[in-house]
């Protein structure tokens, strides 16, 4: 396992000429790459780009329509992930692929068992997991369930997977998503390790900032396509932006100072519990004037969602909240989105795809989703479709959604498109608080722009707008403050204009220190905590 | 983007998993020595052939109708109601307990005080599941079928017991009074020299069957509360962000569902039988799933499955009549519907669907060629 | 309630437990590996049918009793595909499958042997004799521990005590093999299996059949051992039952054993409505001992006696591409 | 041509509506003549199978079986030139025959057969659904058992309520079992379907079992005591030979007419001592001439001789 290579002419992967079609949507297209031994590659692009299909293709996890996968120089066929496995490729996937139900140990374990029976197995995993954990810095408890730690830890079982299955190609996908910046750090540095010991890494990532970072070479996606493979040290972030969207970008948001006017929104000691018994939220108090973006940041989990939640009125809480001076009610009958949205407050949630829109309803079915009791869509009992279906051709001329057929089904649309629908409908109800989770999340650059206008639009409207993103750039362009939650805690409140990304990281962390002087095992700690919630 | 047509999806599929279950059962009826060919006149001929053969198999499609309305709705907001069964049988209940404990003084209010009983118990034995379901998480589908057994029990208890007559030696109510018989088909179309629907039991339920669809394709699509039934089967979690209390949706959608299974009870409690009799339902309940699903969950293709499903039912009953073929042939036959329409869909629908691909790429390249001329 | 009255009862407990404890112990394979199977009822009719049928004409119940598993696995084989290979709704495909056992059994019976959808009576080798095991007769007049070896223990057909055999079997390969941890995976996360090299269908089919064999040898323990011979419909409900056990296990081997135990007392009781009214000083309406079953099942479910958490992957079709 | 329409337990049941199904065999095959039959899957189909066949002219339709009262007297008025023969229920109308047996004294004969029999000094009875037919059965074997040995203990249970009583192997092994478990060595089953698990159960469990409706000797050679005669084949026969000629009115038919008696024959000739013999001629004689009267259930719904 220890065995350094010898830099030797063949390409430790090379794919030739892949394609994948799912249905109607080409995937991949033709895409050619090779990856160098004992180097770090980086796939870059953006949402939809292909880079996980591409490289679940390459892990046999899907069969790619026509290619050829060659792996050390020999051409292979890999028709599943067995002949991956056999082939010294593992891959930790964007969504883990984990048995909760199962301990870290039987999850190492399962499919890479010695006999048929479970116990010499179980032994021997043991053994080697120790091992392994000394030589990379990767600690887990091997008999705690995976249901029962954080994020973190769970890829870290991920890694070990990988690595107890002995390979020597790992494929990571959007490893950082879920992690703090100290997180991902500690990350980079085992990734580092590997590739000392002459393992290949291909890292897939949309964060130019990682790319540059830790590659070596880095290959860019777009539409299914590849669109270029370079040496990193041979190019700069602009140029890579400029080859994942196709155009010249522009990385900050133009937007005024903020004039924040009365207090919209007023939370105080906010509590939430899930049906897990998980205590959420811990106490969050915050207050969002009109004409003011209250940026909140946090890693994915931390509490943000159940924040929206309640406040777009489909969670339980215990807690005051005023809404224009008015008290709203977080547990009784009008708890629910219907009122809240009859006291001013237009949601646009995290997920468009899940929550926002119902994918196989038309457009102008979508367009009175959430409203559908409102006057003007109805007529007694029935629903006006004539009223729906004007409503919609308005609202999609005035944000150029694309296709403007308001029959077309969302599913039909495109992530950016299905995001202005969402957007048209609410911020076209002129409320006098938005709040608006993940704008932007799988939106391209082009869209990305205009949805950023619009927030920024209805700011200097004089509405109160509460944001929540896990993309601390996006945070930091469009908010006018900025808190940061952790753990179901409101960790502080910065000033854009003063703060950076690496003092915002360790209050994501949970930390409020130096940041020289904590350890990443601290800030796992924390965050392992954190991702579990405590038990109430 | 959607692979199919919209026409493909209606009419088509349906159409074929109907011939495959066709051609499977007349495998089976040559595999027991009969012909499949003499076996569909005869069918055919009892079924369709006189107005008395439409009288029974208008009577069953009535039946069928309500339970496959009831499926049909509760597949709308997603709910697998499978205890329409029960439901009916509870129907039954409530229709036999108005027609004999309320004095009517016409059939008409008869008709009504009995569709509300029905309409009242299949939703109660709904409901129970369904809050079941809302509020504890059981699964809608092992309730209702643990409620349908409930409910032959509970039947079974009141027939044998507190509601059989003395003397009787039958597990079924008394007779209805008069003035609670619904007029059948033979009543209300005959004349004297023209005799139609002698002694068919079809009846004036048939109609309230057709209202029922109209009314309850009106509730899908028209209203408010269809769009929000709708929008939580297709997705809970957006249903909850709109403001639309999921268990607000389950438990009217299955006290719907329930109502309507109920509400079969119209038609062979009180239209037919005129008493209430030890499993009235005969697995209507049942064939509703297989309704629903060959009528793709809308009032109208289940109006038309319905009278699918009634041409089987009589039909095979005058199979076993004239012919050794056995009347579970039907079961064979609906159990085959249920299989194709809804459990291998994809096996009829995947090649479908490439075949579809496959032709508008091919219409794509086309036009491109054309653009580049 | 004398002793050897209570012997009785329970003997004829273990009968009646039976047929439910290895159909409950095929939906657990089955439901294990994330495949639900509420088709149990019809793959026990299937194989109640073919084995008496087979039986019959053989003369040999072992023959009869591998036909009878083969019927079960046809049908097992049909639900794979549907909800398996084409990743249909397994809620319905059990349901098509219990009406094509209750058709096809009868339409195939009556041509077969033109008595009303019956197969005539089995007798001698056709059918699965009591077994008497060693020593029973002789210890038969020890106090207490006699009677009940003698009563309860022993004289049981050979698919009771394999039926018994397969609780600790089922336990050790769900918990101590790597086929176990495996099954018990895709059940809970497919994807998991399948980005570990194993095959999602490979081991999906395997539940199932396991699953079909199970149900085999229930429905011919009913129409060779429990009785001689196949009528219409007589699985008569067990396959929900079985599944009601299963849920009320909590999809574990040994609770199995004691949920279909506890139901099985139940029908036994059902039958003799005497006992109850002598024991208890009043009578209870079989009616409610029927739907007892059902009615705990509903109580259990409601979480209201600890939750049962089914597998999590269950009954969704592992896609991976849509 | 007549038609038969035989009730849901099938033609083949081994018992009531196979013995129906004899009668109009052998009718068939010494007349030559041939007749429509159907047997039921469903109550529904009931009312639908009496007017198909009296609409395809059959003539006359008999039915096996008292469900077919009620849907009998909802249609005979619509078909006045057609005969109609019911069994085991009286259903006044006038183109309707009506022929009822006393199974009462039958289940005497066989009480008397078990009671001699029995070493054990208990014997019982497995009823299929629970109604006063089958009770009648149930009383009269009582009654015939106490004539003999008036300590003797009867056991009777009935399968169910429902008519899924009548279908029920396996409940009627069970009840068997307890009842041997109880003591008893002699069963008499009145139990359609349900009655083949009984005697299946008896034969396994060194008990003997008693048939009914038809000879059901010949089931379990050697192990079957006797079978109690009802001669619904009889019924079915006449009715048939009568044609459109059958008197409409009811018929009781007892030991006297025939209609009921013990079957005897090669398969329990062994089990059959010369005492039960002549007991059973005196007794039969007895009943025929009314010196002995059999309890009827039906009659006062209450029964002397054994409490339910
Ligand atoms: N299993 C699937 N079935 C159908 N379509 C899929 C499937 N997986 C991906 N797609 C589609 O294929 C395209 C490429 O998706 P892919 O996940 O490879 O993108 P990605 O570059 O990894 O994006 P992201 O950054 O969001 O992870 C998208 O249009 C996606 O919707
Ligand atoms: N999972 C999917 N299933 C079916 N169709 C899909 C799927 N994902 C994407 N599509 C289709 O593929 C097309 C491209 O989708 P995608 O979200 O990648 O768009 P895009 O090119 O990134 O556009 P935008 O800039 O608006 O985000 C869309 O028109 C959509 O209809
Ligand atoms: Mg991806
Ligand atoms: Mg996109």
């Amino acid at each position: 396992m220890t065995t350094t290579t010898t830099p030797s002419a063949a390409p430790a992967i090379e794919l030739k000429g892949i394609s994948k079609s799912f249905g109607p949507v080409q995937a991949n297209k033709d895409i050619s790459i090779r990856v160098m031994p004992g180097t770090i590659h980086g796939i870059i692009g953006e949402n939809g780009a292909g880079k996980s299909t591409l490289m679940s293709i390459l892990y046999g996890f899907y069969r790619a329509d026509a290619g050829e996968i060659w792996v050390a120089g020999k051409k292979v066929e890999i028709p599943d992930s067995q002949a991956a496995i056999a082939a010294g490729i593992g891959m930790v996937f964007q969504h883990f692929k984990l048995v909760e139900t199962f301990t870290v140990l039987e999850n190492i374990v399962l499919g890479a068992e010695d006999s048929a029976m479970l116990r010499p197995s179980l032994a021997r995993a043991r053994r080697e997991l120790k091992a392994l954990a000394d030589e990379y810095e990767l600690n887990v408890d091997p008999d705690a369930l995976v249901s029962d730690i954080g994020v973190g830890m769970q890829q870290r079982v991920e890694i070990l997977k990988a690595l107890y299955r002995r390979a020597d190609i790992l494929i990571l996908d959007e490893p950082t998503g879920v992690l703090t910046p100290a997180e991902a750090d500690h990350l980079f540095r085992i990734l580092e390790n590997l590739r000392r010991e002459g393992k290949t890494i291909i890292l897939i990532t949309h964060k130019l900032r990682e790319i540059m970072e830790i590659t070596d070479t880095v290959s860019v996606m777009r539409r299914g396509q590849m669109t270029a493979t370079v040496k990193t040290a041979e190019t700069s972030p602009a140029a890579l932006a400029e080859l994942m969207v196709g155009r010249k970008v522009l990385l900050r948001v133009n937007k005024t100072p903020a004039q924040p006017g009365a207090v919209i929104l007023d939370v105080a000691d906010l509590n939430v519990t899930d049906d897990k018994g998980v205590h959420r939220l811990k106490g969050v108090s915050l207050q969002v004037r009109a004409g003011e973006v209250l940026g909140i940041a946090g890693v994915a989990g931390n509490g943000q969602s159940e924040l929206l939640e309640v406040l777009g009125g489909y969670a339980r809480a215990t807690g005051r909240v005023t809404m224009n001076g008015r008290p709203i009610d977080l547990t009784g009958r009008s708890s629910d989105g219907q009122s809240r949205r009859r006291d001013g407050i237009a949601h646009v949630p995290e997920d468009r795809q899940a929550e926002g829109l119902i994918m196989d309803y038309a457009a102008w079915e979508n367009i009175a989703f959430g409203y559908q009791n409102d006057a003007r869509f109805r007529r007694g009992p029935l629903m006006d479709h004539a009223a729906m279906m004007q409503d919609t051709v308005d609202k999609m001329g005035r944000f150029d959604v694309r296709p403007l057929d308001p029959k077309l089904a969302a599913k039909n649309f495109s992530g950016g498109n299905q995001q202005k629908i969402v957007l048209a409908r609410e911020i076209e109800r002129n409320p006098d608080l938005l709040l608006i989770g993940q704008p932007t999340r799988g939106v391209d650059i082009g869209a990305i722009e205009f949805i950023h206008q619009q927030i920024i639009a209805l700011r200097d409207q004089g509405k109160a707008i509460l944001l929540v993103s896990v993309e601390l750039e996006e945070i930091l362009a469009l908010s006018d403050r900025i808190a940061v939650m952790f753990d179901g805690h409101m960790m502080g409140e910065r000033d854009p204009a003063t703060t950076n990304e690496k003092e915002l990281g360790m209050l994501m962390a949970g930390m409020t220190g130096d940041p020289g002087n904590v350890t990443v095992t601290e800030i796992e700690r924390n965050l392992a905590h954190a991702g579990t919630g405590t038990k109430v | 983007m959607d692979v199919m047509p919209k026409w493909a999806d209606v009419v088509l599929i349906p159409v074929i998993s109907l011939v495959l279950a066709a051609a499977l059962s007349a495998i089976v009826i040559l595999a027991i020595g009969e012909s499949p060919w003499e076996a569909l006149k005869i069918m055919v001929q009892g079924a369709l052939g006189s107005t008395y053969g439409w009288g029974y198999t208008l009577y069953y499609a009535t039946n069928f109708v309500f339970t496959g309305l009831a499926v049909a709705i509760a597949f709308h907001a997603r709910m697998f109601n499978i205890g329409g069964e029960g439901q009916a049988a509870l129907g039954g209940l409530g229709v036999a307990l108005v027609c004999l404990y309320i004095p009517w003084p016409h059939w008409s209010l008869a008709l009504l005080g009995a569709t509300a009983g029905a309409a009242l118990f299949g939703a109660a034995w709904a409901i129970i599941p369904a809050v079941l379901q809302a509020k504890r998480g059981s699964h809608i589908v092992i309730t209702t079928i643990m409620f349908n057994f409930i409910a032959a029990a509970f039947l079974n208890y009141l027939l044998v017991g507190a509601l059989k007559p003395a003397g009787s030696m039958e597990p079924a109510t008394g007779k209805f009074p008069d003035a609670t018989f619904l007029p059948s088909f033979q009543d209300m179309f005959s004349t004297a020299d023209n005799p139609l629907f002698r002694g068919a039991p079809a009846n004036v339920t048939f109609f309230v069957a057709i209202a029922a669809c109209v009314v309850i394709w009106a509730l899908i699509w028209r209203t408010r509360l269809g769009y929000e039934l709708r929008a939580f089967g297709h997705s809970e979690t957006a249903a909850k962000y709109a403001g639309i209390s999921p268990t607000k949706i389950i438990v009217i959608s299955m006290a719907i569902s329930g109502a309507l299974a109920g509400m079969m009870a119209i038609n062979n409690v009180m239209g037919e039988a005129e008493r209430l009799v030890l499993n009235a339902v005969e697995g209507a309940g049942f064939i509703g799933i297989a309704v629903a699903l060959m009528g793709r969950s809308h009032p109208f293709g289940v109006f038309l499955a319905a009278i699918l499903f009634g041409f089987l039912y009589q039909g095979g009953a005058e199979l076993a009549l004239w012919t050794s073929i056995p009347r579970e042939l039907i079961v064979v036959i609906q159990a085959l519907v249920i299989l194709f329409t809804g459990a291998l869909d994809n096996m009829v629908r995947m090649p479908l669907e490439r075949i579809f691909l496959a032709r508008r790429r091919k219409a794509a390249r086309a036009t491109t060629l054309t653009a580049a001329e | 309630m004398d002793l050897l009255t209570l012997l009785q009862l329970l003997d004829s407990t273990l009968r009646l437990a039976t047929p439910l404890l290895l159909a409950c112990l095929a939906g657990l394979f089955s439901e294990r590996a994330g495949i639900f199977d509420i088709g149990l009822e019809g793959k026990m009719l299937a194989s109640a049918f073919l084995s008496a049928a087979i039986a019959f004409t053989t003369g040999s119940v072992w023959i009869g009793l591998l036909a009878g598993v083969g019927a079960s696995l046809l049908l097992s084989a049909i639900h794979g595909v549907a909800s398996i290979t084409f990743r249909g709704n397994q809620l319905i495909s059990g349901v098509a499958i219990n009406f094509l056992a209750a058709g096809l059994t009868v339409v195939i019976a009556q041509s077969w042997f033109a008595e009303g959808g019956r197969t005539p009576q089995l007798a001698g080798a056709a059918r699965f004799n009591p077994i008497t095991l060693p020593f029973a007769n002789e210890l038969r007049d020890v106090p207490v521990l006699g009677p009940i070896y003698y009563e309860l223990i022993s004289g049981h057909t050979a698919l009771v005590y394999v039926a018994l055999l397969i609780v600790p079997l089922s336990w050790w390969v769900l918990y101590s093999t790597r086929f176990g941890l495996r099954l018990r995976a895709v059940g809970e996360n497919p994807a998991a299996v399948d980005t570990a090299g194993i095959s999602v269908i490979g081991l999906r089919f395997t539940a199932v059949a396991i699953c079909g064999v199970l149900c085999g040898l229930a429905g011919a323990y009913l129409a060779t051992a429990l009785q001689a011979g196949f009528t219409k419909d007589m699985s008569a409900g067990r396959g929900y039952i079985a599944l009601a056990a299963l849920i009320f296990a909590k999809w574990k081997p040994w609770p199995c054993l004691w949920a279909t135990l506890l139901f099985g007392f139940l029908q036994a009781l059902a039958l003799r409505p005497d006992l109850i009214t002598s024991t208890l000083g009043f009578s209870v309406q079989t009616q409610l001992l029927d739907a007892l079953p059902y009615i705990l099942t509903v109580v259990i479910l409601a979480g209201f006696v600890g939750k049962a958490i089914p597998p999590r992957a269950g009954g969704e079709p592992y896609i991976k591409e849509r | 041509d007549p038609a038969i329409i035989f009730d849901l337990g099938g033609k083949f049941d081994k018992s009531f509506n196979e013995s129906a199904f004899n009668g109009a065999t052998r009718w068939a095959e010494e007349t030559g003549g041939t007749f429509a039959e159907v047997e039921l899957q469903s109550d529904a189909q009931r009312e639908q199978a009496l007017r198909r066949f009296a609409e395809s002219g059959a003539n006359p339709i008999v039915m096996a079986g008292f469900s077919f009262a009620t849907p009998l007297t909802d249609i005979a008025g619509d078909y006045p030139d057609t005969k109609f023969v019911i069994i085991d229920a009286v259903v006044e109308a006038p183109n309707v025959k009506s022929v009822v047996f006393n199974e009462e004294q039958g289940s005497y004969l066989v009480g008397m057969l078990a009671a001699m029999a029995s070493q054990t000094g208990t014997v019982s009875f497995v009823g299929g659904m629970d109604i006063p037919l089958i009770r009648k059965f149930a009383c009269g074997y009582a009654e015939g058992a106490k004539s003999v040995n008036p300590d003797i203990t009867v056991i009777a249970n009935m399968t169910g309520t429902t008519p899924a009583a009548w279908n029920d192997p396996v409940k009627g092994t069970e009840l068997t079992l307890a009842q041997k478990s109880q003591g008893s060595d002699v069963v008499f089953q009145a139990a359609g379907g349900t009655g083949v698990g009984v005697l299946q159960a008896a034969a396994d469990n060194e008990m003997l079992g008693i048939g009914v409706d038809a000879n059901q000797n010949y089931m379990h050679p050697g192990q079957v005591l006797t079978s109690m005669l009802k001669r619904v084949d009889v019924a079915v026969y006449d009715a048939f030979t009568a044609g459109e000629a059958v008197e409409p009115g009811v018929a009781a038919l007892g030991v006297a007419e025939d209609g009921v008696g013990v079957a005897m024959d090669e398969f329990n000739a062994e089990l059959i001592t010369p005492e039960m013999t002549t007991a059973i001629e005196t007794a039969q004689a007895g009943i025929a001439d009314g010196s002995i009267a059999v309890h009827d259930y039906m009659s006062d719904e209450s029964c002397p001789s054994l409490t339910f």
